[in-house]
């Protein structure tokens, strides 16, 4: 079989679908780095947020209900992160890679009684005309809701990074927590803000998984995506948009080597598979070798613990 | 349900046999290589042990233990488990080949058993499989008939023999009554992951797959299918996975008949021989027949005269009737392995690295 | 109000009492969830921390596992603690250790069946080689153009998966294995295989070159100017460059020892205790070391002994799951708050509490 | 020109303010008034509470008792939002700008209400022309120079139309004519009717430019004083509380060139950093070289390039018949070549470690603390004693922290520990900055001691006043360039300013007085 018969439409759409839950994950994890935090632990936040959305929306029957407690579970869970880190101020890889071991034994614990259960059914948006244009409208507009709300996600993180003053604090707290204290700024409680912001996103991303992507529960379905998606914030060095276009990229990869499968290409499926590691990695090589690269990139006290001393 | 009949009959029987017997009770433990809550493998393993459990009541206890990694950690536990006085132990992934046998032969008087593995380097170990080719035939045979697009998919897990066999019993059966079709195989390189199995359904879907078998373990394909409304199918696979059977309209699912793995009979049987005094080594090979590969419910969205020659299939191979490997076979270099009438035998099978003849695809190395 | 106030340097009593604090504290709300799970407390804690120690039953053959658990997990750690104590975050070693164990295990594979006292140290070597030269990768990258080790080291995991994955499935498969995945048993190849030196001690090269590697990360963090420097590198980089310490060499080093001790973790794993290369050899040792690293405060003696309560976490958890019917996964979220515990009383050792008026507005 | 303005009630009356931290009270019972349209001094040594007293003003810190009116009402802010809605805007000692973001996010973020970013430009540049401080509002700090940054902060703050104006040691990293500058866009806000509460240590500043001072020792105020009526030696002992003798200057014989710079040049070696621009200057035996300079113009660097933290083409760095050019710091330290850089903590000395590992960290090498890369920690105990003992380092003990230390006392162990290791030559960098009076005059005294004692001494201070003191010649470093050196004897303020390079793009407020003389836009 060559390429010409292959179907390159579909692979677009479900492109879309496949790359939601890491630029869920992403545009959280992207916010709380912004704030100056590195949290590991989005792996064990998403499975939770599975988990939680999972139990919540069978219980309710309601997609949204189980998308709003997702959030509400990954955002206190990453608190708890957020309170060791930022007030007992303990070391911020151990915690996160802890908080991941945690998670997952929590989801699993959890999720016990939901096993073999059949999700709720959720459809598609319905967009009307935008549903029927030829190519754009399978491509963009027939999704479900959660589709739509990364994207707007990931434009209001935008907007709200570069163009609202709540953004610009955030920002400065990222690059100078002293200097920010010394404004009066309160860096301890606008951090955890970001990070129960980033942990509300990884939730999403995980019950996406749970709700829409899968659906079922099953214990560790996460199966890794938010280690994909702590490298997609590097990769994106640290700008929402270019996370849209790495979620996007990632995910395609995946949807991509399949899809080649399906069409019956012969393809190096280990090579594709680590492919995106390896690209981020050569991004990452790129944006710091760059002049001036390190400065506009990685928020300058990422990872680093903040004691006010007066 | 003939599963629970099975039981509850050999129950009875062995119950009464062992009445005198019973002093302390007999200790099975199991080893899982996943977690309970995987849905498929582990959790069918699981099922099993459960049903030793209500066969043999007070008379047995039973102890596992979920997500033993292969390798060093599986020996401490089996040896721990040994030492805890486990009497059988059963260790329910090919990994723990190696760490079985270096335990067993600490423990002469614990008898091991190992699934899907081949050695048995001590009286003590026994090992055992099942004939899930058995039931590939049958949905093979459900696919080559059902399939509007001539393109049936299998989502693979890793090139080896177990599923390359398994592939090749699908297309055979699939080509058998439909010349045209063509197969599509997905290497996903994992035993579970959600997410993927998920996407690798949507890629075959996308490419025209209208029927879909899947050698890995989660629901995650059946619901991708769902989304076709109608337009392709799928098989459960390790469990019925009955939940997408039907719709919650009453109208059939996506999954239209399913292969289960049910070690129930195997495990009963063998706690039981282990009670009675008859418990012997033995490399176990067992399905349709010993009632371990077991075709679930096939619905309403099959045919019925479709349905008539799965249930004729399945018949016949239970019956011993029919080797779903029987000759002419040829590989993809178009060299007969099998003449005319001739059935495969079991050592090859077990190490069967290639494609037969009509896949157009290569195995990855 | 409560506030933290930093102590001019940590408190030695302090230091030595936050991990029995935090077990306690582990004790107390691991008990609530274990009852919490219709389980009796008292007695899940008593298997998790005590019967791999004192069973009669099982404790002579737990506790040498003990070591053989602990063993890679303070081999591992150490090296990270050194580059840790630098400021270099090498949170690859998972990769590493399947680096060191494939070029290990590579070396044993092109050697078979050849019988010789050769065989083994040649391995050693090459798991060494191997576990460095995949850290060196994050090295170089930091040194020649600043790129953030820790999110390369990271990275480098999972192309190392793929790598363990395709090596099972291909160039190290066992040709006499009947198609399955997986290499030679090594165990089965004594030339190679890294065995029990003392029957029933659960000593094999492994433990050993840990202990040694504990020792001698004493000496050089107390006593040598190696370990002087690693430590002013960590606590003020401008004042290690002034001291004469040059930046991309320490680095190097860090990394390089860290990878090179990874690597002989993972070589020593597969020629004793796992005895192959399989898809999924790894099982989390670099991560776990991590933690364990910073349990131990990243000083070799209490990597040690956090290398020693892990695996007795890791063991008693199996026991507790099997004797009790726990869940795998109420374990892990055990194992968990233990982390979290240790991690949070930590600031005990560093700042005093101050319970008052607040100074801060 | 004194002001009028005592008979009216006061802008802002601070009435008894305690502070107490653990062991240590930073503030007891001060009260003093601030007059509307009043330039305040606030007098006093590191560490007598200057810092505190105004945290608590700013609502970074609360009194533990005591209260504040300002205007007539009850002033506590519980946070510097709080203050900055009052009327009081603050300009730090430390920066608190934000290097990877733009001006105008910078001035955006210190202020209350911003007005959109866009509008805010146009203020920013409106305003800081007005005062003749000019900013481009797009330029990200990080770029900037340190009297520019300055400028972000002070322009920060005026467009909040404050009523009280706090200033923390502004000067420090301006030229003398910046410093003009700065004092006529001052006295410009003064007549505008703003008040300005001026924190420094410098006697001569207060004296030409503040109405009235309140001078603080050890927390509490010590004395209230028209400055203008004081002398500038009046005003030290009340700050001090002794009189202090000046170092004692002993003019031995210049030996030999001991260190020579040749051509030295060096790429900047950060982006905040400056490059060094074909630098050579020699220093004899016996000698104190001064390089003067304003803060950002490449201290730092040349220290780093002397040090041999950073090296630099062959040739460019000689002692005697030695080229260590290319030596690292240990060569340096075999050869003789010994450096103090100016931050304490965590350049010269690693802040939570003790004063023995201090010690091990530089000493190691000419004190033979080691064998085969093996430690001998007991010498290091021994000299780290030692360096204690002869340099009056108040610390109970070498097992003390160095960040446990004050500002003084770990300065005489930082100097002390290399001159007590017999240095050829001996590099300081700001070696009295930020340190209490008689700690100062004790370093300066122990650089002049060893100068006498054959030793050539190159002395990196932005103090001029410190340079006039103890240095025999003079160089100004000015943008990473090196002037021609001259003598201290006979040498003028207003010349070694224009030495420094005038004032750095600054232009005089419009409608400032004629007697600004300041030369107007030298080179930058």
């Amino acid at each position: 079989m060559d390429l010409s018969t292959f179907n390159w439409l579909p692979l677009l759409a479900a492109l879309m679908v496949a790359s939601t839950p890491i630029l869920l994950a992403g545009i959280g994890e992207l916010v709380v780095e912004k704030a100056g935090v590195l949290n590991l632990g989005v792996e064990g936040m998403m499975i939770t947020g599975a988990v939680c959305g999972f139990a919540m929306a069978i219980a309710t029957e309601s997609a949204v209900i189980g998308f709003v407690s997702a959030a509400v579970g990954g955002a206190v869970l990453s608190l708890l992160f957020g309170v060791l880190t930022q007030v007992l101020l303990s070391n911020q890889v151990a915690t996160g890679l802890a908080l991941t071991l945690f998670g997952l034994g929590l989801s699993a614990v959890l999720g016990q009684n939901y096993i073999g259960v059949k999700g709720i059914e959720i459809s598609a948006v319905n967009l009307g005309p935008l549903a029927d244009i030829p190519f754009l409208g399978p491509v963009l507009f027939q999704h479900d809701g959660m589709v739509y709300v990364s994207l707007l996600m990931v434009v209001a993180v935008w907007y709200f990074l570069n163009r609202t003053r709540a953004g610009l604090v955030l920002r400065a707290v990222g690059e100078s927590h002293d200097a920010a204290h010394a404004l009066g700024y309160k860096v301890v409680r606008i951090r955890l803000a970001a990070i129960a912001f980033g942990g509300a996103c990884a939730g999403l991303g995980g019950a996406y998984l749970s709700l829409i992507r899968v659906p079922q529960w099953t214990e560790g379905m996460t199966a890794g995506a938010g280690w994909l998606a702590l490298a997609l914030v590097v990769f994106a060095s640290w700008k929402p948009g270019r996370v849209l276009i790495g979620a996007y990229l990632f995910g395609g990869l995946t949807v991509l080597q399949l899809n080649l499968q399906a069409a019956g290409v012969k393809v190096p499926v280990e090579l594709l598979s680590m492919s995106p590691y390896v690209i981020t990695i050569l991004v990452l090589v790129l944006i710091s070798s760059g002049r001036r690269g390190r400065q506009t990139a990685a928020p300058a006290s990422l990872g680093r613990a903040f004691h006010a001393t007066t | 349900m003939k599963l629970k009949t099975l039981l509850t009959s050999t129950a009875l029987a062995l119950g009464v046999a062992n009445a005198a017997a019973a002093q302390d009770p007999t200790q099975a433990c199991f080893v899982y290589v996943g977690p309970i809550g995987d849905g498929g493998w582990t959790y069918q393993h699981h099922q099993g042990a459960l049903a030793v459990k209500e066969a043999y009541g007070d008379k047995v206890e039973i102890q596992w233990q979920e997500n033993v990694p292969e390798g060093a950690d599986s020996e401490r536990v089996m040896t721990q488990m040994a030492l805890s006085g486990c009497d059988i132990v059963f260790a329910t992934s090919f990994g723990y080949m190696d760490p079985i046998n270096n335990v067993a032969a600490k423990f002469p008087d614990v008898k091991f058993e190992h699934a899907t593995g081949y050695k048995r380097m001590h009286p003590n170990v026994t090992t055992y499989n099942s004939r899930f080719y058995e039931g590939r035939a049958v949905v093979g045979h459900i696919a080559g008939r059902m399939t509007e697009t001539n393109k049936i998919g299998y989502i693979a897990s890793f090139p080896i023999p177990e599923v390359v066999m398994g592939i090749n019993s699908y297309y055979h059966h699939a080509a058998k009554v439909n010349p045209d079709v063509e197969l599509v195989v997905t290497w996903v390189y994992t035993w579970f992951d959600p997410a993927k199995e998920a996407d690798a359904a949507r890629a075959m879907l996308d490419q025209g797959v209208d029927v879909i078998t899947a050698h890995t373990d989660s629901t995650a394909p059946l619901a991708e299918i769902a989304k076709e409304g109608g337009k392709a199918i799928g098989f459960g696979q390790a469990s019925d996975m009955a939940a997408f059977a039907y719709n919650d309209d009453g109208t059939p699912g996506p999954r239209v008949a399913s292969i289960i793995d049910d070690w129930s009979p195997y495990y009963v049987k063998r706690v039981g021989q282990l009670m009675d005094g008859s418990y012997e080594q033995t490399d176990s090979w067992g399905g349709m027949p010993e009632g371990e590969v077991v075709i679930g419910e096939m619905t309403d969205a099959i045919p019925a005269d479709v349905q008539a020659e799965a249930q004729g299939m399945i018949d016949a191979i239970t019956a011993g009737e029919y080797h779903p490997f029987t000759g002419p076979m040829s590989n993809q270099a178009g060299e007969q392995f099998l003449a005319e009438g001739e059935t495969i035998e079991d050592g090859p099978l077990l190490g069967m690295n290639f494609y037969i003849e009509g896949i157009t695809a290569e195995i990855p190395q | 109000m409560i506030r933290l106030e930093r102590r001019p340097q940590p408190s030695r009593l302090w230091v030595w009492c936050t991990p029995l604090l935090a077990v306690a504290l582990t004790m107390l709300a691991g008990g609530l969830m274990f009852a919490a799970l219709g389980k009796d407390p008292i007695e899940a804690i008593r298997t998790i921390f005590f019967d791999p120690l004192f069973n009669p039953q099982f404790a002579s053959y737990s506790r040498p596992q003990l070591l053989v658990k602990a063993g890679p997990l303070i081999l591992i750690a150490i090296g990270l603690a050194l580059g840790f104590r630098a400021g270099v975050w090498n949170i690859g070693a998972e990769g590493q250790y399947i680096m060191g164990a494939i070029c290990g295990a590579a070396v044993a594979l092109a050697l078979y069946p050849l019988d010789s006292p050769i065989v083994f140290p040649a391995m050693v070597l090459a798991g060494l080689l191997g576990g460095f030269a995949w850290a060196m990768i994050p090295g170089v990258l930091r040194t020649a153009f600043n790129t953030n080790e820790i999110l390369v080291s990271l990275l480098l995991v999972y192309v190392a998966e793929q790598i363990l994955a395709a090596m099972a499935l291909g160039l190290l498969r066992n040709p006499d294995g009947g198609g399955f995945p997986g290499s030679r048993n090594l165990q089965q190849y004594p030339s190679a295989a890294n065995l029990e030196l003392i029957a029933g001690t659960g000593m094999h090269w492994g433990v050993v070159t840990a202990f040694i590697t504990v020792i001698l990360a004493y000496i050089v963090l107390t006593r040598h100017v190696l370990g002087f420097h690693i430590r002013v590198t960590g606590s003020s980089p401008r004042a290690a460059r002034f001291a004469g310490v040059v930046p991309a060499r320490l680095i190097l080093i860090c990394l390089g020892v860290s990878g090179a001790l990874a690597g002989m973790a993972g070589l020593y794993e597969v020629a004793g205790p796992a005895g192959q290369i399989t898809i999924d050899f790894n099982s989390g040792y670099g991560f776990t070391a991590i933690i364990v690293a910073f349990l131990g405060r990243l000083h070799p003696v209490g990597i040690l002994l956090a290398g020693l309560l892990m695996a007795l976490t890791y063991i008693g958890g199996e026991l507790a799951q099997f004797m009790l019917g726990l869940p795998a996964a109420a374990i892990q979220l055990f194992q968990g708050m233990l982390l979290f515990f240790l991690l949070g009383v930590d600031v005990l050792s560093n700042y005093r509490i101050r319970i008052g008026r607040p100074g801060v507005a | 020109m004194t002001q009028p303005n005592s008979q009216e009630a006061p802008l802002l009356r601070i009435n008894a303010l305690t502070k107490a931290y653990p062991g240590v009270i930073a503030n007891e019972d001060v009260s003093f008034d601030i007059g509307t349209a009043e330039i305040h001094a606030l007098l006093g040594e590191n560490g007598a509470g200057k810092s505190t007293l105004v945290k608590m003003i700013y609502g970074l810190v609360k009194p533990d008792s005591g209260q504040m009116v300002f205007a007539g009402a009850p002033f506590a802010p519980p946070a510097p939002a709080a203050a900055r809605q009052t009327g009081v805007a603050m300009v730090f000692q430390h920066f608190s700008l934000f290097e990877a973001l733009n001006v105008a996010e910078n001035v955006a973020l210190g202020m209350e209400n911003p007005p959109a970013m866009g509008q805010l430009a146009e203020r920013i540049t409106s305003v800081s022309r007005a005062y003749g401080l000019p900013l481009d509002p797009a330029r990200r700090v990080g770029d900037l120079s340190a009297g520019e940054r300055q400028r972000v902060e002070i322009v920060r703050c005026l467009l909040q139309d404050p009523k009280l104006l706090i200033m923390d040691e502004p000067t420090s990293v301006l030229t003398p004519q910046e410093v003009e500058i700065l004092f006529e866009t001052l006295r410009k806000l003064r007549a505008e009717g703003t008040s300005i509460l001026y924190i420094s240590h410098k006697l001569e500043e207060i004296r030409t430019l503040c109405d009235r001072a309140t001078i603080l020792r050890r927390g509490k105020v010590v004395a209230k004083t028209d400055p203008q009526q004081a002398s500038a030696s009046e005003l030290a002992e009340m700050m001090v509380g002794t009189a202090l003798k000046p170092a004692a200057r002993v003019t031995g014989m210049k030996g030999a060139v001991m260190l020579e710079v040749r051509g030295l040049s060096m790429a900047a070696p950060s982006d905040f950093g400056t490059a060094l621009k074909d630098l050579s200057f020699q220093v004899n035996a016996g000698e104190i070289l001064g390089i003067g300079g304003v803060a950002g113009n490449g201290q730092d660097e040349l220290l780093l390039a002397l040090s041999g933290e950073i090296t630099t083409a062959a040739g460019t760095v000689r002692m005697q018949d030695d080229d260590l050019s290319q030596q690292g710091p240990l060569e340096r330290r075999r050869a003789g070549l010994l450096c103090a850089p100016e931050e304490r903590l965590g350049h010269a000395a690693v802040p939570d470690m003790s004063l023995t590992e201090n010690a091990m960290l530089t000493a190691r090498v000419r004190e033979n603390m080691d064998k085969a890369g093996m430690l001998d920690w007991g010498a290091a105990r021994s000299f780290a004693q030692d360096v204690i003992k002869a340099f009056d380092v108040r610390t109970p003990g070498p097992a003390t922290a160095a960040q446990a230390l004050s500002g003084g006392n770990l300065q005489k162990f930082v100097v002390g520990r290399e001159i007590l290791q017999q240095p050829s030559v001996l590099v300081v960098n700001q070696p009295t900055w930020g340190v209490d009076a008689a700690a100062a005059a004790a370093i300066r005294q122990a650089l002049l001691d060893l100068a006498a004692q054959g030793a050539a001494v190159v002395m990196i201070s932005q103090d001029l006043d410190e340079i006039l003191e103890i240095a025999d010649r003079f160089v100004a470093l000015n943008g990473g360039q090196l002037s021609a050196s001259e003598p201290v004897e006979g040498l003028t303020l207003e010349r070694i300013g224009l030495m420094l390079g005038g004032a750095h793009g600054m232009e005089v407020a419009q409608g400032a007085p004629a007697h600004a003389t300041a030369p107007q836009g030298g080179p930058s």
